[in-house]
């Protein structure tokens, strides 16, 4: 069985939307276990595959049967096998954590958002373990358009957020197939290891090139890099929690996943990095992405809005390292991913607990959130110092990489861009932290502090967010492990 | 030398870790702080059955995780980490009994939060002084500037929160700012963190490379309060005195100090230094600041604001005995992180005993305090002799280190900075004695003949001063440690 | 916003346009797209899966994951519409509407009152009605088992002439719209409810992928419709054909709800009362 | 190049320069348009534009339509002489995709509708602001 | 192919989609746009791509244009540009 994880890591969550999709109808009450064992089968499968891949090397699954340029083969290696797990795990957490809300917040429609939920999934599994240029458009299409529904159905201009979100996301997604479009009629072939054998013949070639500008302004379009990023705090902020905390760590994460593959093995290594004048742009449009969104982040007056903003700035570290072009700098970038998507998991998640209980998210509703609901904040402190970087959690260390990368590259702009940030950041998340802690104000000096009402979450929503929580930190410290044993053999030997 | 793998230096810091029981005790007081008693003596005794071997001569080492490729989270103890343990983890035990008195003498709320942080703190300086590579000691140096937070702003009024922001402004600002790309910059220099005797960084980079990162470090480690990064310092002090005490007098800023010998001494290392004559430069800066911070002290009339201040001074003596780098200032800078800690504790102590009695924070509303809590002024009086430097007190000891290598080291005028900071020292410590004892009580508050702090104010002081004085007969514990630290770092195994 | 606008738009197309200047000429059939892949098609689909028509041969065999995942996809807009308009809290109208059959006169009734069900002599209309239109209504009555056959005739008939399963989906999907425009929306819910909507979908994305894991549990790749010759009793490369076959109804019967949930999404606002 | 030679380039790929068109306006319907049913509408036509773009490369000249005759051996038969059949089978993908997104957008738009009351951007804006 | 054909109907295409795009009824600009797919299904018919003509012959100018319709029957017919 495990020989087909490739194919059941993406068919298990598809099938089991439509029977959840079916159940709906007929046993109501059964939806949501479907969907958690779906999802647990998926991270079993992910993890035993990451195993495998580790153990053995990478291997391909052919659909159908169809001998790879014919038809359509997945490429399990390490870096998808590594991303694949994250996201599975994201994906489960989530769930566990969230039912709660869904529950309050779509009603009778909730059996169709763990639908939808799991369809979300399926696209997100399959856009990361295919190995085919144009199957990965169909999965995008279909993680594009459960998340315009899911975005839609939040609270107030939600509708209008994810009507922004389906324009933003349709040129990206069409600019991308344009972009595949034109790789195909250079080429003839739609398998990405077929492309990369061809497409050192064709340097030189204009359609190639104007085929990775155009592909890769579609991605920076999907994972909202800085001017092209209009779409994301709007669709982030009206969503209802449950989805805000799915995709959040699943798109933008993914996206930068997709750009790591186009551009480390679909084209060849020193096409886009030697041959293309586009690293250094690049970097440069990533650091102007850190520091204008750390700076829009500071003037938020709500949690969630400046969680959006710091989310940018996280995909311009992503990007920025990885067109660093040195193997220092795309490590970084690459465990940056996985962290990331924990990190913004568990920050998240804690912000939706606190908008559960305490109704509002606005600043002024964090007050005394410390003494309210002490788990939930002491989930929301790791989640922010993992952002800010402060070892051992996992946001260190992928700094650390990214960094060392930018050093090594020479890039300064980077260095201080992500200094900027960190230190951004900091200034971000211990704002709301000296809100939850000190107000309100004891009546007099050395005081007492007033006595609030103990509003903690139950524990069903508190227990994924602590193994969230300690995630982070379990991640930092495995950090070397997961670099040497995944991410090295994942990039390319030809990066030095 | 001969190296030991043990688990020892770990469970020193798990020893502190005791926050579960903590919490789980946070209804019943007595509970909890017989926990907070057993953690404490438990480390101490984890920390003093390392001292036979490192006295042989031997380094205990453990590796906890291997975190990056070539970096690890890994723990040494060598003469140098095991005083500077020592000295806090000694400390911690008196400071727990004080704190039990100061806390419950005050009432004050959320002392269970208070008593987890301060263990959490306790582990993370123990951790520093255990460091094998400058990314644990980072680790360990952020995790105490979050740990401590809470602790400073423990009143959680608006005064504590001002306090607190300009706390981490300046320490994270420092760290992040500053030691980070510092010590990305070592790395991708020399693609490792160890530190070792001789440093690392020798033939590695260019003389002025090698200027801005010793200024980044130095600046950087802002617990080390060197002006102008040391004015978190004085805010602090909002903080209940069991933090201003062990946190700022022992703990915290010996932390900053302490990062700043490590990497002079192990990353960059002493020859280096001679040689690019990058000493002077620290030494001045030390110099600086232990003037300027004598004098700022002398204007003060705040009573933990004025031991603030002198701390800035004090602290700056260890960074200049290590920029010296002549043996007996190594020496003397070593041993001062421990004798300087023995005084200036007592001093506070003293400071929070007399709020407790009379709740006076100012030095010109003390008249005469003496003849009312005359055990708490001998002690301050006992302190401030060793602070200053006096015999028959260890402040005295170390100084004595400071001044020899300061002619070991021909540098005449570093001489003539002790000697004049010493005198400021005595300018600003000892009028508060005198009024103490000879100027009349002005108020009726001062009636009744005597009345002390509760009983467990005023042991703990009483007891850091006599350590203070033995340590003036028998320095040989951190005496010891201490040339053995220098001989290690002069390259003398 | 405008000029910003033109700017980048223009920019694009210098882009494309810059790109488009090393394109192979127009219809060449030695360029790269012609030569590389697609001639496997062209020369072995017949012999290898035994459908002339090589577009259903890609589309459903040697690409028919992708094809799997297209029919999530509609499954997915629909079951988004559903979830974004579907109107659950189901309040009764305010007055009902009924209109005599014979006479034509229209009856009011307020306050939730509705007629009995078995009064025959009168129709329920919708507030915006039109008139009785004969025409229409006998036309599309006239047209629309045709439109079901050639639905059904262009699914059946995939394998060799233009069309498949989607197409075929898609105009049995026209008719029951046809149906509903022509007549209204509630004759068409009695016809095809909401709910076997739903089910149809479903079932029919469940009909492609379980072929595909039959394909899988009986020992050969996922979709690997070889697999089923022992199930079909034919020789591999038939059952190859029937597997395709197989899928195109899937696929037909998931298109066709899609479409009709859509059209009573969007035609009703979600409140499956009155259409357009 | 010449003058012939361009508009010998121009002739041979008039296709793509079509598509390009295409492209560019409904890019521009979709950046400029403020209402929203026309923005989807340029969506469309992005998409349509991009379907043209694919289909144009699958033609060959005097090909024939890619269904094959049963009686034709498979290996008589010449690529060259059949028209391209990847693309296609491709765009169709593409057109359900791009059905797909116009039913989710429409319904966010009847959605917007019923919140808003009117469909113009800036309109929704200035309620938005005002509220 | 008689080629001035095929050439009406590229400009025609083209016209049909400038023209959605800027009438003002937001009916006729559905109904424009279900030209536009129809002259697009007939130009894709030309290039013997049967099968995308075909479906876009009942998606792009049949139910599409019903869903556009039906929404803008559901919402508004003006439009401001």
């Amino acid at each position: 069985m495990s020989a087909h994880f490739p194919a059941l890591i993406v068919v298990s969550p598809l099938m089991a939307a439509m029977v959840v999709a079916i159940l709906a109808w007929v046993r109501p009450g059964a939806c949501l276990p479907l969907a958690v064992v779906t999802l647990a089968g998926s991270l079993w499968a992910a993890a035993g595959m990451l195993w495998r891949v580790v153990v053995s090397g990478p291997f391909a699954y052919h659909l159908g049967n169809w001998p790879p340029p014919i038809g359509i083969a997945y490429q399990i290696d390490h870096l998808n096998a590594l991303v694949l797990t994250a996201m599975a795990a994201v994906a489960l957490v989530n769930l566990l954590a969230t039912w709660r809300h869904a529950r309050r917040d779509f009603a009778e429609r909730v059996n169709y958002f763990y639908a939808l939920y799991l369809l979300f999934c399926a696209g997100t599994y399959g856009i990361i373990v295919t190995g085919d240029a144009f199957n990965l458009f169909v999965l995008l299409e279909i993680t594009s358009i459960s998340g315009y529904a899911l975005v839609g159905m939040g609270k107030r201009d939600a509708a209008l957020a994810s009507l922004n979100y389906i324009f933003m996301g349709t040129i990206g997604a069409s600019f991308y197939l344009l972009g595949v479009g034109y790789l195909y009629l250079v080429t003839g072939t739609l398998n990405m290891a077929d492309l990369a054998m061809i497409l050192p013949r064709l340097y030189g070639n204009k359609v190639v090139t104007a085929a990775f500008i155009i592909a890769m302004t579609g991605l920076f379009m999907k994972m909202a890099l800085f001017p092209l990023h209009g779409w994301l705090p709007n669709a982030y902020s009206e969503s209802s929690s449950p989805v805000r905390s799915l995709i959040a760590p699943l798109t933008t994460k993914t996206m930068v996943y997709v750009m790591v593959r186009v551009a480390l093995y679909v084209f060849p290594v020193d096409f886009s990095f030697g041959h293309l004048a586009f690293a250094q742009p690049a970097v440069w449009l990533a650091v102007t992405s850190i520091v204008a969104a750390s700076l829009m982040a500071l003037s938020q007056t709500s949690l969630k809005r400046m969680l959006a903003y710091v989310l940018i700035a996280e995909v311009g570290y992503m990007v920025g390292g990885f067109w660093l072009g040195n193997r220092m700098g795309m490590t970084g970038a690459i465990l940056h991913i996985v962290n990331d998507a924990a990190m913004t998991l568990c920050a998240f998640l804690a912000v939706g607990s606190l908008r559960q209980q305490l109704a509002d998210d606005s600043f002024k509703a964090l007050r005394g959130a410390f003494r309210r609901m002490p788990w939930t904040m002491a989930v929301l402190v790791v989640a922010g110092l993992s952002m800010i970087g402060v070892p051992p959690t996992c946001g260190f260390f992928s700094k650390w990489y990214l960094i060392g990368g930018a050093l090594a590259a020479g890039q300064w702009a980077f260095v201080g861009a992500l200094i900027f940030s960190s230190l951004i950041n900091a200034v971000l998340f211990f704002r709301i932290f000296e809100i939850g802690f000190f107000e309100p104000f004891a009546a007099s000096d050395h005081g007492h502090p007033p006595d609030l009402a103990y509003a903690e979450a139950p524990a069903t929503v508190i227990a994924p967010m602590l193994v969230t929580a300690a995630g982070l930190v379990v991640l930092g410290l495995l950090t070397g492990r997961i670099v040497t044993r995944i991410i090295d053999a994942a990039i390319p030997a030809a990066i030095l | 030398m001969n190296t030991l793998i043990t688990v020892k230096p770990l469970l020193a810091i798990l020893a502190a870790l005791c926050l579960p029981p903590i919490l789980a005790s946070s209804r019943s007081p007595n509970a909890r702080e017989a926990w907070t008693f057993g953690a404490a003596l438990t480390m101490f005794g984890v920390i003093a059955s390392m001292l036979p071997a490192v006295w042989g001569g031997a380094r205990l080492e453990y590796t906890l995780v291997q975190v990056l490729p070539t970096v690890s989270i890994a723990f040494r103890v060598d003469a140098l980490g095991l005083l500077f343990a020592l000295v806090s983890s000694s400390l911690w035990i008196v400071t727990s009994l004080y704190s039990v008195g100061y806390m419950r003498g005050l009432k004050e709320h959320a002392q269970t939060r208070f008593f987890s942080f301060f263990a959490f703190s306790l582990a993370a300086t123990v951790g520093v002084a255990f460091s094998a590579n400058l990314l644990t000691l980072y680790l360990f140096y952020e995790m105490l500037s979050f740990a401590t937070y809470p602790l400073v702003t423990h009143h959680q009024d608006r005064e504590a929160r001002a306090s607190g922001r300009k706390y981490l402004l300046y320490i994270l600002g420092g760290s992040i700012g500053l030691v980070l790309p510092a010590m990305l910059i070592v790395y991708h220099l020399t693609g490792t963190l160890e530190f070792s005797a001789g440093g690392i960084l020798a033939g590695k980079a260019g003389a002025a490379q090698l200027t801005a990162l010793l200024v980044m470090f130095v600046f950087g480690f802002a617990k080390a309060a060197v002006m102008p990064f040391h004015s978190w310092l004085p805010a602090a002090m909002v903080a209940p005195t069991p933090v201003s005490a062990l946190l700022h007098a022992v703990a915290v800023v010996k932390v900053g100090v302490f990062s700043v010998v490590r990497v002079v001494t192990g990353i960059f290392g002493t020859g280096l230094l001679t040689e690019l004559n990058l000493g002077t430069l620290v030494a001045t800066i030390a110099s600086v600041t232990i003037v300027a911070a004598s004098l700022i002290a002398l204007s003060q009339d705040g009573l933990k604001r004025r031991l603030a201040f002198s701390t800035i001074g004090q602290l700056s003596y260890i960074v200049l005995g290590a920029a010296l780098l002549s043996p007996s200032a190594l020496t003397g800078a070593m041993l001062h992180i421990a004798m300087h800690a023995f005084g200036k504790i007592t001093l506070f102590f003293c400071a929070g005993a007399i709020f407790v009695a009379t709740g006076k924070k100012f030095i010109s509303e003390m008249k005469g305090i003496g003849w009312r809590m005359p055990l708490t002024m001998s002690a301050f009086f006992i302190g401030a002799l060793s602070v200053i430097g006096l015999p028959p007190c260890g402040g005295f000891i170390s100084k004595w280190h400071l001044v020899i290598g300061a002619l070991e080291a021909d540098r005449i005028v570093f001489l003539w900075v002790i000697l004049v900071s010493s005198i400021l020292n005595a300018a600003y410590f000892l009028p508060i004695v005198y009024q103490a004892f000879f100027c009349s009580p002005e108020e009726a508050l001062f009636e009744r003949r005597v009345q002390e702090a509760p009983r467990w104010c005023v042991v703990p002081p009483l007891v850091t001063a006599a350590a203070s004085v033995a340590l003036f007969f028998y320095p040989q514990p951190f005496l010891q440690l201490a040339r053995l630290a220098t001989r290690h770092v002069l390259g003398g195994f | 916003m405008k000029r910003f606008a033109l700017l980048a738009v223009l920019l694009f197309g210098a882009l494309l346009v810059y790109g488009t200047t090393d394109f192979p000429d127009w219809g060449d059939p030695s360029s790269p797209a012609a030569t590389h892949v697609s001639p496997h098609y062209i020369r072995h689909s017949l012999e290898e899966t035994a459908v002339p028509n090589i577009v259903t041969a890609v589309l459903a065999d040697y690409r028919g994951y992708d094809t799997m995942f297209e029919t999530s996809v509609i499954f997915t807009a629909g079951l988004a519409c559903f979830f974004l308009l579907r109107v659950f809290a189901r309040k009764a109208p305010d007055s009902r509407l009924y209109r005599h059959r014979a006479t034509g006169i229209t009856l009011r009734i307020e306050q939730g009152g509705r007629l009995p069900e078995g009064a025959r002599e009168f129709e329920r209309i919708d507030s915006q009605w039109v008139p009785y239109d004969l025409i229409i209504r006998t036309a599309c009555r006239l047209v629309l088992p045709f439109i079901q056959l050639f639905a059904l005739y262009v699914v059946a008939h995939g394998h060799h002439s233009p069309g498949g399963g989607f197409q075929g989906g898609v105009i049995f999907g026209a008719a029951v719209i046809l149906y509903a425009i022509s007549h209204d929306l509630r004759s068409t819910l009695q016809m095809l409810p909401e709910r076997r909507t739903v089910l149809m979908s479903a079932g029919g994305v469940l009909i492609y992928a379980g072929t595909g894991l039959i394909c899988l549990l009986l020992g050969a790749q996922f979709l690997d419709y070889a697999a089923l010759a022992g199930i079909l009793g034919v020789d591999p490369i038939m059952a190859r054909s029937h597997g395709i076959f197989i899928v195109e109804i899937g696929v037909a019967i998931a298109v066709m709800a899609v479409m009709v949930s859509l059209y009573y999404n969007l035609a009703s606002v979600g409140r499956f009362d009155e259409g357009l | 190049m010449t003058a012939a030679g361009y508009i010998n380039l121009i002739i041979a790929k008039y296709n793509y320069w079509i598509y390009i068109v295409l492209m560019c306006v409904g890019l521009w319907g979709m950046i400029v348009k403020r209402n929203l049913v026309k923005k989807i509408i340029g969506m469309n036509i992005l998409q349509t534009a991009i379907i043209l773009f694919y289909v144009s490369i699958a033609t060959k000249k005097g090909a024939a339509l890619p269904i094959l005759a049963h009686h034709i051996g498979a290996h008589r038969t010449d690529p060259a002489t059949i028209i391209n059949p990847l693309p296609h089978v491709l765009m169709l993908t593409a057109i359900v995709v791009s059905v797909a997104t116009l039913g989710v957008a429409l319904a966010l738009t009847i959605n917007i509708y019923k919140r808003y009351g009117t469909l113009e951007e800036d309109e929704i804006h200035d309620l938005m602001r005002n509220a | 192919m008689i080629w001035q054909l095929e050439f009406i109907i590229l400009l025609l295409v083209v016209v049909c989609g400038v023209a959605a795009l800027t009438v003002r009824d937001l009916l006729g600009a559905a109904i424009l746009f279900g030209a536009y797919s129809f002259m697009m299904c007939l130009l894709w018919a030309i290039m013997g791509a049967v099968d995308v003509a075909f479906t876009e012959a009942s998606v792009g100018a049949g139910v599409s244009t019903v869903f556009f319709v039906a929404a803008v029957f559901r919402t508004s017919r003006r439009s401001r540009d």
